[in-house]
C-alpha cells in the first residue's frame, strides 16, 4: 500500500466518506488511449447504425442504445484490468464491444442470427464475452447486483485478485435485491464495484420522482460503505476515480458505490416518445459530449494527429458496415438450436 | 357494439371504474405520464390526478405489498406490472400476502386488488421478459386469475374483477394491445369463472385462452378447409375454471386439444388434460393432446421464438392427431 | 405545529438528524399509565404460560416469545393513537394483547381451536385484531414492511390522520422489500413509522455478523429519512419518542425508522438451544428488566400501592389461567372451517 | 446398509463432497454456527471452516443471486434455504438467472448450483410456510428438481447434484429428517430423472414423491389387507421425470392413482396425469385420480391441517375407486 504521488482532486466528487488516496493511477500509453477512444467512437457509430436497423423495422424485441454515455463504460473499464469481471443490465452494446465482442457478432445478434454472439439467443439485452470476462447483458432491472456480487465473491475465494464492476442504472437502485446485496458486501468485505450509470431517467421517470434523495451514492451510508458521485462526460476523471476505488477493493476487499453521473441521448428503448424531456435539455447535454472531450484532449495532447484520427474513424465506420453486412448475410440458427445450451 | 382496441378496453374499465369508485387507483411503473408502457392508462393521469394514478420507482415487491397492505386498508388498489415477468421479484408479496391473507386472518381482512399487466411471448423480448405464469398463480388457493382474449372481455373482466372484493390477477398480452374486437355498448360486466365458446362443432374440442384464442381461431379455419369442424372453447378464467362448459363440449366430441402458451410442464393444459382426462373417461375417443410452449426458455431469434410458441402448424398437426 | 414546552432529552438517543421537538408527549392518566404496565404484565405472564404448554407438547408449530421486550410494544403503542394501524412479524402476541385480544382466543389460536382469534388457521404467528387495527401477525420476515406502508398508504389516501406502525426484527433490515419501502415511504411522504425490535439476535445470527453497521437505524440514511435509535427498556423513553415520531408523521407525513435496542429473555422460537450466547448475557438484560423499570417508577410516583399492585398482579395471573383453561376445553375447527375464509 | 437419519445423510452428501472438491461451499440462514436450523450441516463449520460454510444475513434474494454469480464465477455453490417457502423472495433469481442463464449467453456459462431446504406442511407452519413448490420450479426450463424420500436418496440425489452443472433444486421435508432408512456402504451416487419402483403389484400403480412416499407406503399395507396389491414408485427426480417407468407399470396394472403434496391445480399429479392419460390411453381400465394437498392455504390447527394433506385414507378411497 505505498503512497506515491498525490492524485490531482476531482473536481465536483462527492463521497461519503473520503476516498484514499493510492496517487494517480498508472498511465496509459498512447497506443491504449487512443484505443479506449476508439472504443467509444466505435460504440457510438454501432448504435447508431441499430438505430437506422431498428427504424426500419429489422430489430426486433427492446433495443436500448449508450449514446451520450460512452465515457462511463470506458473510464471504468479502463481504471480496472482487462480480467476484472463485469456485468451490467440491458443497455450492454458498450460493455460487450469495450470486452472484446466484434462487431459483427454483436450487430448479428440483434438480428437473431446464429451469428450472434449468443447465437441469436439472447438479442439485445443479453451481450455476453466470458472469455474476456463480460458476463451479460441482463434483463430483469436489479437482478444483475447479486450476481456482480457473486463473481467477486468467487474471486475472493479462488484468490484471483479480481474486483468485479457491476453496472446498474439509476431506476435499479430502488430493487431490495440491490439493498440486499449492498450489506452482504459490506459484511463480509466483497471486491465489488456497483457503477450507477446514473442517466437522469428511469424509462421516462426523472430520478427526483423514482428516488429518495436524488444522490443516489448516499444509499451506500446507510452501509457505512463508501459512495462516490462524479460526472461521467470526462473519461479521465471516471478512469481515475475507478482505479482508486479498484485498488481499494483490490487491497482491502472493500465494496463501493460509484454513482457516474450521465446522460442518454436516445430513447429509454427504441419506441419511446420522449415527452417526459424537451429537446433544449437533450441539446444541452449533448454540448458536453464524452467522445468530442476525449478527442479534443487527444489532439491537443498530440496524441495522434486530425488526419490520423480521421482515419481512425473512417475505419470504425467501415467497421460497422462490415458488421451490418455479416448480420445481414448471416443465416437464422437452426431449429434444432431450439434445444441446445438449456444444460451443460 | 363498437370495434375498440384492447388497450382501451383495459384503459376504459380502468376509467369507468375510478369514476364510480373514489377508493380504487392505480400504482405502477410508467402508468401516470408516460401513459403506460403499453399505454393501457392513456388520458388516466389527466383525468384522476396525480394522488390516484401513481408512477412508481422500479419496486415491484415494495410497490406490489404497498398496495396489498392498502387494500387491506380499505382501498381498491390496481396494480400494472409493466410484464408479468416483473411480478416473479413481488413472487412472495403476492403468493403469501395476497393470497392467503384472508384465511390466516381467520376472515377478518379482505383483499380486494387488481393486479395486471402484458405476459407472454412473441415479442423478441427474451427468456427473462417472456413468461406467462397464470398456471403457476392459479396453484395459491386464495388468488383468481383471468386472461381475456378480445376487448370485450378485456374490459368485462377487469370491471368485474375490480369490483370483486379478493386478489384478481388479470392477465393480458402485448400482441393483443393492438388487436380491435367488438365491445357492447354501455356498461357491462363479465363474470369471472365463465369460458366462452368462441365457436361450435361436432369433431374436436380446442380449449385455450389468451392470445391463442386467436391462434387457435386461425387454425380452426384451416381444419374446416379439411373438413373437420372444432368447438373452439376461450377459457377466459383459469382460476376458477370452468369445467363444465369443457366437459359439455367433450361429451358431444370426444376429443380435445389443449392449447396454451404456457410450459407444457405442469401447466394450464396439464391442469386441464388431468381433470376431463378423469371427468370424461368414458366419453373421450382419443387421448387429450396438449399443444403448449416448448420447455425450453424463450429465444430472441424470431425464427426461434415462433417455433417455441404453440403456433398454427403445431395446432392442426394435434387436431388432426386425435381427429384422425 | 405548535411548540409548548421543550421536550426533556433522551439519554443515548442518536438520530440521522436531528427531531423535532413538539414538547413532551400529552400527559397519560393514572388509570392508563397502570393499564400499559398491566398488558406488560399480561403479556409476560401469557408468554410464560405459552412457554409451560409448549414445552409439554401442547403447542405444534413455531411460538417466539416476548419476554423481555415489553416496553418496546407498550411505548410505542402508547405514544401512538388507538387507532394507529399497527403490523408486526411473528413475535406478535404482545402487539395482539396489547391491541385488545383478550387472553382466551389468544390462547386457544396456540392451541389450534375453533375459538382463537383467528379461528385456528393462523396459530402463534398471526394474530390480527383488526377491529383494533391488528393487522397482524406475519411469517416471512419482511414481508409485513410493504404492508405497513400500503396501510398508511390508505390512511393519508382516505386523509383519517392515522401513522401506522410497522414492527420488525433486526434480521428483517436486510430483506430487499424494506428497503423497497424505505425509499417509497421517504419519496412519497408516507406517515408509517418501521419499529425495528432489536433484540440483538436474528435467530442465532448476532446482529454484528447479519448487518453492516450494526447501527440499524442509520439505514434511514440512504433515503435521507430520520432514523432514530433508543433503548427499550423504558417505557417512558419510548413512549416519548414514538410520540414525537408519530406527531411528526401526522404533521408532516413524514416516515422514520425507530430502532429500538431490547433483548429477549427465551430463545429464537421454542426449540432453540441458545448456544450461540452465554447464561450471562441473558441474566445481564434481566437485571434491566422492563417490567421491572416500570414498577418501581408507578410506585415511586405513588400511582398505585404496592398492595394494589400485587392485586393486579394477581387477577393478571387468574386470567391467563382462565385463558388457558378456555384453550383447552374449547373444540378444534370442524372441518367445513377448511374452506371458509378463503374469499370473500 | 447403515441406518442413519435423513438430515445426517444430506450432511454426509455435502461433507463428502465438500472434501473432494475445494470449489464446493455451503451458504444460507444459520448454515455454520446453529448447524443450521434444522441440523443438516452439523459440524460442517468446524470441518470446512467460516470460509466455506456461511451464515447469511435473511436476504435469500442476496446470496441466492450470490450464488448463482459466484457458480458462473467457477464455484459450485450450495444454497440451503431454511425452508423452501422462503425462496420466493428470492423466486426471480432462480427461475431467471439461475435457469436461463446458460440459454441466455448462447451456452458460454454453465451454473453448476445446488438449493436445497425442508418443505412442504405438516408442521403446524400455516400458510406462508409450507409451500411445496418443486411443480412451480419445475416448470421452468433450465431448472432439475429432485424430492428424495429416503436417507440413502438423500446422499445420493443431493451428491449427484452437487456435481451437476447445472442448477438442481432439491426438495427435502421436515417430516423426513428424523427418519432413519438404510444407506449404502462407501461412496455411491444416484442418477438424476430415474424413478424407483418401491414395492411392486400388480392391481393399481400408485406414484408419489418425498414425504407422501412413507404415507402411500402405509397405505399399501392397509391395502394389501384388503386385497389389493399397489406397486408404488417414488418418482425421486420431478425434473427431469421418469415417464418410462411409470410407464411400464400402467401397461401392467390399468390403473393409476397419483399422490403428492403439491396443491391440486397443475402440480406434479396434474403433469403425470396429463402425459400418462395420453400415453397410456390405450391401457387405462380407470380414470387416473389424483390425491393431493386441498386447494386450500395450509391451516395452522393440527385439526385441518392433517385434512389438507394427502392423508391415508384419501388415498385409499382413491385407490378404492379405481379398482372397484
Ligand atoms: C424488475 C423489472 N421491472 C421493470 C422492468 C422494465 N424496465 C426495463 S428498463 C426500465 C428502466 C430502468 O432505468 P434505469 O435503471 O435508470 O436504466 P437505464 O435504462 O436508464 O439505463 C424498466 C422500468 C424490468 N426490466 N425489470
Ligand atoms: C424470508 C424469510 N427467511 C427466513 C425466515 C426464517 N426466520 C424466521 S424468524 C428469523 C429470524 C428473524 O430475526 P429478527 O428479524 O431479528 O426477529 P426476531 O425473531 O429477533 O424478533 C428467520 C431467519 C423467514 N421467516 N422468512
Ligand atoms: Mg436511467
Ligand atoms: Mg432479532
Amino acid at each position: 500500500m505505498t503512497k506515491k504521488t498525490k492524485a490531482a482532486p476531482i473536481a465536483g466528487l462527492k463521497s461519503t466518506f473520503e476516498l484514499p488516496d493510492y496517487g494517480p493511477a498508472p498511465e496509459l500509453s498512447r497506443q491504449e488511449r487512443i484505443e479506449w477512444y476508439r472504443l467509444m467512437v466505435l460504440t457510438r457509430r454501432f448504435e447508431e447504425r441499430a438505430y437506422q436497423s431498428y427504424q426500419t423495422g429489422l430489430i426486433g424485441g427492446f433495443c436500448h442504445l449508450y449514446n451520450g454515455q460512452e465515457a462511463v463504460a470506458a473510464g471504468t473499464l479502463a481504471g480496472g484490468r482487462p480480467n476484472d469481471p463485469i456485468i451490467t443490465a440491458y443497455r450492454d452494446h458498450a460493455h460487450g464491444l469495450m470486452r472484446g465482442i466484434r462487431p459483427g457478432p454483436a450487430f448479428a445478434e440483434l438480428y437473431g442470427r446464429a451469428t450472434g454472439v449468443v447465437k441469436g439467443k439472447g438479442g439485445s439485452m443479453h451481450y455476453f464475452n466470458v472469455e474476456r470476462e463480460m458476463w451479460g447483458g441482463h434483463g430483469i432491472v436489479g437482478g444483475q447486483t447479486p450476481l456482480g456480487l457473486g463473481l467477486a465473491f468467487a474471486s475472493k475465494y479462488l484468490k484471483q485478485d479480481k474486483v468485479c464492476f457491476c453496472y446498474m442504472g439509476d431506476g435499479a437502485v430502488n430493487q431490495g435485491a440491490f439493498h440486499e446485496s449492498l450489506n452482504l458486501a459490506q459484511l463480509w468485505q466483497i471486491p465489488v464495484i456497483y457503477v450507477i450509470e446514473n442517466n437522469k431517467y428511469s424509462m421516462g421517470t426523472a430520478v427526483h420522482r423514482h428516488a429518495a434523495p436524488i444522490e443516489l451514492y448516499k444509499r451506500a451510508a446507510g452501509y457505512d460503505m463508501l459512495g462516490v458521485q462524479i460526472d461521467g462526460a470526462d473519461f479521465d476523471v471516471v478512469r481515475q476515480t475507478s482505479w482508486t476505488l479498484a485498488e481499494r477493493a483490490r487491497r482491502e476487499n472493500m465494496p463501493a458505490i460509484l454513482e457516474i453521473e450521465t446522460y442518454r441521448y436516445r430513447g429509454h428503448s427504441m419506441s419511446d416518445p420522449q415527452f417526459y424531456r424537451s429537446k433544449e435539455e437533450v441539446e444541452e447535454y449533448r454540448r458536453k459530449d464524452p467522445i468530442e472531450i476525449l478527442k479534443r484532449r487527444i489532439l491537443e495532447e498530440g496524441l495522434i494527429s486530425a488526419q490520423d484520427l480521421d482515419a481512425l474513424e473512417d475505419t470504425v465506420k467501415d467497421e460497422v458496415k462490415a458488421a451490418h453486412e455479416f448480420a445481414s448475410n448471416s443465416p437464422y440458427p437452426a431449429p434444432s438450436e431450439l434445444f441446445t445450451d438449456i444444460f451443460a | 357494439m363498437a370495434k375498440i382496441a384492447y388497450r382501451d378496453a383495459v384503459r376504459d374499465a380502468m376509467a369507468e371504474e375510478m369514476t364510480r369508485d373514489s377508493r380504487v387507483f392505480l400504482v405502477g411503473e410508467e402508468v401516470a405520464e408516460y401513459n403506460g408502457a403499453y399505454k393501457c392508462s392513456k388520458g388516466l393521469l389527466d383525468k384522476f390526478g396525480a394522488e390516484r394514478v401513481i408512477d412508481s420507482p422500479i419496486s415491484e415487491a415494495g410497490f406490489g405489498g404497498m398496495a396489498i397492505g392498502a387494500a387491506m386498508g380499505g382501498l381498491r388498489p390496481i396494480v400494472e406490472f409493466m410484464t408479468w415477468s416483473f411480478s416473479f421479484v413481488a413472487f412472495d408479496q403476492i403468493v403469501n400476502n395476497a393470497a392467503n391473507m384472508r384465511y390466516m386472518s381467520g376472515g377478518q381482512i379482505k383483499v380486494p386488488i387488481v393486479f395486471r399487466g402484458n405476459s407472454g411471448g412473441g415479442h423478441q423480448i427474451g427468456a427473462t421478459h417472456s413468461h406467462a405464469p397464470e398456471a403457476i398463480f392459479a396453484s395459491f388457493p386464495g388468488l383468481k386469475v383471468v386472461v381475456p382474449a378480445f376487448a370485450a372481455d378485456a374490459k368485462g373482466l377487469l370491471k368485474t374483477a375490480i369490483r370483486d372484493d379478493n386478489p384478481v390477477l388479470v392477465i393480458e398480452n402485448e400482441a393483443l394491445y393492438g388487436r380491435e374486437s367488438e365491445v357492447p355498448d354501455g356498461e357491462y360486466l363479465v363474470p369471472l369463472g365463465k369460458a366462452n365458446v368462441l365457436q361450435e362443432g361436432a369433431d374436436v374440442t380446442i380449449v385455450t385462452h389468451g392470445f391463442t384464442c386467436w391462434t387457435v381461431l386461425e387454425a380452426a379455419q384451416e381444419l374446416l378447409k379439411m373438413g373437420i369442424r372444432a368447438e373452439v372453447i376461450d377459457l377466459r378464467s383459469i382460476k376458477p375454471l370452468d369445467y363444465e362448459t369443457i366437459v359439455r363440449s367433450v361429451r358431444k366430441t370426444g376429443r380435445l386439444v389443449c392449447v396454451d402458451e404456457t410450459k407444457p410442464f405442469a401447466g394450464v393444459s396439464a391442469q386441464i388434460a388431468a381433470e376431463i382426462g378423469r371427468s370424461c373417461f368414458d366419453h373421450l375417443d382419443a387421448p387429450i393432446l396438449r399443444v403448449t410452449a416448448l420447455d425450453v426458455p424463450m429465444p430472441f431469434s424470431p425464427a426461434l421464438e415462433d417455433l417455441c410458441m404453440p403456433n398454427q402448424s403445431r395446432i392442426i398437426e394435434a387436431v388432426k392427431e386425435v381427429v384422425g
